[in-house]
């Protein structure tokens, strides 16, 4: 499974470059907007700046797709229906972040219904800075993201096999806004 | 008959696309000016020695992106206020520029640079220097910022006379 | 016939944006609608109670993503209504121009949008090239994109650069020139006609009482505009008419409210912006563009309710501003357009609809989902 | 202003009517208002004045022909806060009062659809009343989630 060098079929190291080099050609995105940022998709996917040169194509089914945008911030509700969205993708799979949201916070940080680090809950490839990133800043993160799929780097979903219940776990704290206890002892001290 | 009617979108096969082939062609506007001019909102350059670290900008920005970190080699240069510098987190910041309109100094500025992209959550923390200038296709060079206030010796060799 | 239940869920590109409808289904008809927001909450309402008077302008125009500059100019001006000023003339003239070039480029993706979910995919492609030209001049005039935070409290932040006008007059003949492209693929094509008449239909004597507004009331037949009932910016010196369902220019008119007569008021109105930005262009005045603005981190506000309200291209936005006199207002409360339309006429036209007809319905509504959660 | 002769009470402010009623008399203001031409309901807002420990509920409502808009303000006791449902006479006062009954914890009795609106399973108090902190809520509840650090002996 995966088109990196060790698994059964790709015993050979140059034959899974040629494999990779293959799938960068076509990385299909999930057509999911779940944050502020899909306002400058538009532009990026239709004829203005036309992410298809670069065979990046929408898909509606996240079973067909490789990558998952997230663009801006995540509320929780959200969050729940994305770690959906991500866990039926298909095994080679990268997420892009965009915006200062999903880096630590943004300019919701003390919002009570938005996660503040995107890394938390799901691995991150890529993140592209911008309050609502550039179209350029885009396509840019796209060609950034089949760079480390040529050079082997974009291993994000691994991570989220290798540590999985540590992202349940962080996931289901976030799902029940669950207050940690240390800090309601120190509550009751205050009072 | 309406049905023949859209036909006449054919005529765009002989038109010029409006696609801005990214990488390769530039953005540019109806009358070819190139854009984003000068006025973009894009990441800061501080000029160091203006700046008097009043801490306005910190007080002023609503996201808290603003922390200050102390540099020793500038009580050498003998400038006059205190010798802190703000430290900008651009995973709060939303380029909005009012710690730019509150800033007595004018020493922070906004330059139209936007281009940052990178996996590591780390890179988007730094402190803005006035080697940042505008270059020509809007990349941030991460070797004109200070990722911590040690370092500004190595960047400004002149501070230790 | 064994009913079903459908999700419409967040993740759907019949979807505008992030919402969900949970559809009772009997065969092809929907039986009953039933709407699920919430996925784009920021708590902005609470957030707003702690941050200073000028702090919120950045704030406030991520509420409504197409169209950023009416919350800018909403908040502006309630906050102006307390603070008793009067901003020079100047600056209700660039307002104007700016509120008018966002309600074009929003009337572009939502024509753009709407055309998707009929299947014509020609439109989208060039509608949202054609916003990004709006784009360009947006970013040469307020230094960004999308989020301009451009109108503030006392005017507009800058004046406009000196060759603007001429990118402006140019942007708009060339908008005008494809308006008639549009026309031939979309706006007088049969498909269009057959998909669109008579579906998704308000009634349009409860029109009101349901709190419908904006186009979506004009398509009912009401003329009713908050840039006429109260003119605000420098609307009262400019004409233009108020494009409402019995008299829709060159198109013929069939039955009041249906998703065909919305779109067809949404593509009369372009061309009624585009004549008020050249009036605006060659009636501006010289002279300020702001008031001289207070020390913002010691600025009071003082007390009252304020309510100001701004026609946006999806309806009529309200913003409800409490100040006690302090630092930071006690409570904003803002009135999205899509809350009506997306939530209580949504679900009503929804029953006894197509499925096929859903998203062309959703879509002819306009809904924007961050109206709604705030 | 059309509504303050209507109603007998109230004053202009900002070019607004701003009338103030008790609890029982709201009813027949609002269907009276609504059969003087008062016909589209703008919005319910609600406001949570802390120090004097009441909710302050304000129902707008706008007049076309006379271009005049109306803001019926009553008060409810902060602690047990109910109040009874006006969504009989608008459709859409039904959503403007599950919001805020999700959002203050004010019980509309008569309204049958108060369930969750915005936020989904949400243990807490009410979150926009003004005794709940959010900033503190986010240390306690985000902030100490921790982050999840690839530990680099095993690289993979």
């Amino acid at each position: 499974m995966g088109i990196y060098h060790g698994d059964k079929m790709m015993r050979y190291e140059e034959w899974s470059k040629l494999a990779r080099k293959a799938s960068k050609k076509s990385l299909w995105m999930v057509h999911f907007c779940t944050g502020c940022g899909a306002v400058e998709m538009p532009p990026v996917m239709t004829s203005r700046y036309d992410m298809e040169r670069f065979g990046i194509v929408p898909m509606a089914t996240p079973r067909q797709a490789d990558v998952l945008l997230i663009t801006g911030y995540l509320t929780v509700k959200t969050l729940r229906r994305v770690i959906r969205v991500y866990e039926q993708m298909q095994s080679p799979k990268y997420v892009i972040a965009f915006g200062s949201c999903a880096i630590n916070g943004g300019m919701y940080w003390d919002s009570y219904n938005t996660i503040k680090h995107l890394e938390k809950y799901i691995p991150v490839d890529v993140y592209i800075a911008g309050c609502m990133p550039r179209p350029e800043g885009i396509i840019n993160a796209f060609i950034k993201l089949m760079e480390l799929i040529d050079e082997g780097k974009a291993r994000g979903w691994e991570k989220y096999q290798k540590y999985y219940d540590k992202y349940k776990e962080n996931q289901r704290r976030a799902f029940n806004f669950e207050i940690k206890e240390e800090q309601k002892e120190e509550e009751n001290e205050e009072h | 008959m309406s049905i023949l009617k859209p036909l006449k979108a054919w005529k765009h096969l002989a038109k010029k696309p409006h696609t801005i082939k990214y990488p390769y062609e530039e953005h540019v506007d109806m009358e070819e000016k190139r854009l984003p001019t000068d006025r973009l909102r894009g990441f800061h350059s501080n000029d160091l020695d203006k700046c008097i670290g009043c801490g306005l900008c910190g007080k002023i920005c609503m996201n808290k992106a603003i922390t200050y970190e102390e540099i020793p080699e500038l009580k050498e240069k003998g400038l006059k206020g205190i010798n802190i510098r703000p430290v900008i987190d651009y995973g709060r910041c939303c380029y909005c520029g009012l710690c730019v309109e509150i800033c007595p100094t004018k020493s922070l500025k906004l330059t139209p640079n936007f281009k940052l992209i990178s996996s590591d959550r780390k890179k988007f923390k730094f402190m803005p220097t006035q080697l940042v200038t505008k270059n020509e296709n809007f990349e941030v060079d991460l070797d004109a910022v200070l990722f911590n206030a040690k370092d500004y010796s190595k960047k400004f060799g002149e501070g230790e006379k | 016939m064994k009913e079903y239940e459908l999700f419409i869920g967040p993740q759907h590109p019949g979807i505008t944006g992030n919402m969900m409808y949970h559809l009772w289904v009997d065969g092809d008809t929907v039986t009953k609608a039933e709407c699920n927001v919430g996925y784009l909450h920021r708590g902005f309402e609470k957030l707003m109670e702690s941050r200073l008077w000028m702090q919120n302008i950045p704030l406030v125009c991520r509420i409504c993503v197409p169209e950023p500059d009416v919350n800018e100019a909403a908040y502006s001006m309630a906050v102006e209504q307390l603070m008793g000023w009067e901003i020079p003339d100047r600056a209700r003239y660039i307002r104007t121009i700016v509120l008018e070039l966002a309600r074009i480029s929003a009337y572009l993706m939502a024509i753009g949008s709407y055309a998707g979910s009929i299947g014509i995919y020609t439109i989208p492609q060039w509608s949202m090239g054609d916003r990004d030209y709006i784009l360009d001049i947006f970013e040469q005039l307020t230094g960004a994109r999308v989020y301009h935070i451009y109108i503030w409290p006392g005017g507009v932040r800058w004046d406009i650069p000196a060759d603007l006008p001429h990118l402006i007059e140019k942007t708009l003949n060339y908008i005008e020139e494809r308006l008639k492209l549009y026309d031939d693929v979309l706006f007088e094509n049969r498909i269009f006609f057959d998909r669109a008449i008579g579906v998704g239909k308000i009634p349009c004597n409860k029109a009101i009482e349901w709190g419908v507004t904006g186009p979506n009331l004009r398509a009912c037949g009401y003329g009713y505009d908050v840039r006429k009932l109260e003119p605000y910016a420098a609307y009262d010196e400019i004409d233009f008419d108020v494009v409402s369902y019995p008299d829709l220019g060159k198109f013929d008119a069939h039955e009041a409210g249906d998703a065909y007569t919305r779109m067809i008021v949404r593509r009369l109105e372009i061309e009624q912006s585009i004549r008020i930005i050249r009036q605006a262009l060659k009636k501006m005045p010289e002279g300020e563009h702001i008031l001289k603005h207070p020390n913002w981190l010691r600025w009071k506000v003082p007390e009252g309710y304020a309510f100001s309200r701004v026609e946006s291209s999806k309806g009529e936005f309200g913003y409800f501003v409490v100040s006690d006199g302090g630092l930071k207002p006690v409570r904003i409360h803002v009135r999205g357009p899509s809350y009506t339309h997306g939530i209580n006429v949504a679900e009503k036209i929804l029953q006894g609809a197509n499925i096929a007809d859903v998203s062309q319905i959703l879509f002819s509504l306009d809904i924007c989902p961050p109206d709604i959660d705030r | 202003m059309k509504s303050i002769e209507l109603l007998g009470k109230g004053e202009e402010m900002y070019g607004r009517a701003y009338i103030k009623l008790n609890v029982n008399e709201l009813e027949e203001a609002i269907k009276k208002l609504k059969e003087n031409g008062f016909t589209h309901f703008v919005m319910l807002s609600c406001i949570d004045w802390l120090d004097k420990g009441k909710f302050e509920l304000v129902y707008h409502m706008w007049n076309y022909e006379e271009k005049e808009h109306a803001m019926l303000s009553i008060d409810i006791d902060r602690n047990n806060a109910v109040m009874k449902s006006m969504s009989h006479l608008f459709p859409q006062i039904e959503t403007y009062e599950r919001e805020i009954h999700e959002m203050y914890g004010i019980k509309f009795d008569g309204n049958t659809r108060l369930t969750p609106f915005l936020l989904e399973n949400w243990p807490h108090a009410p979150p926009m009343r003004k005794d709940f902190n959010s900033e503190k809520f986010v240390k306690q509840v985000y902030e100490s989630i921790p982050f999840i650090e690839e530990d680099e002996n095993e690289g993979i």
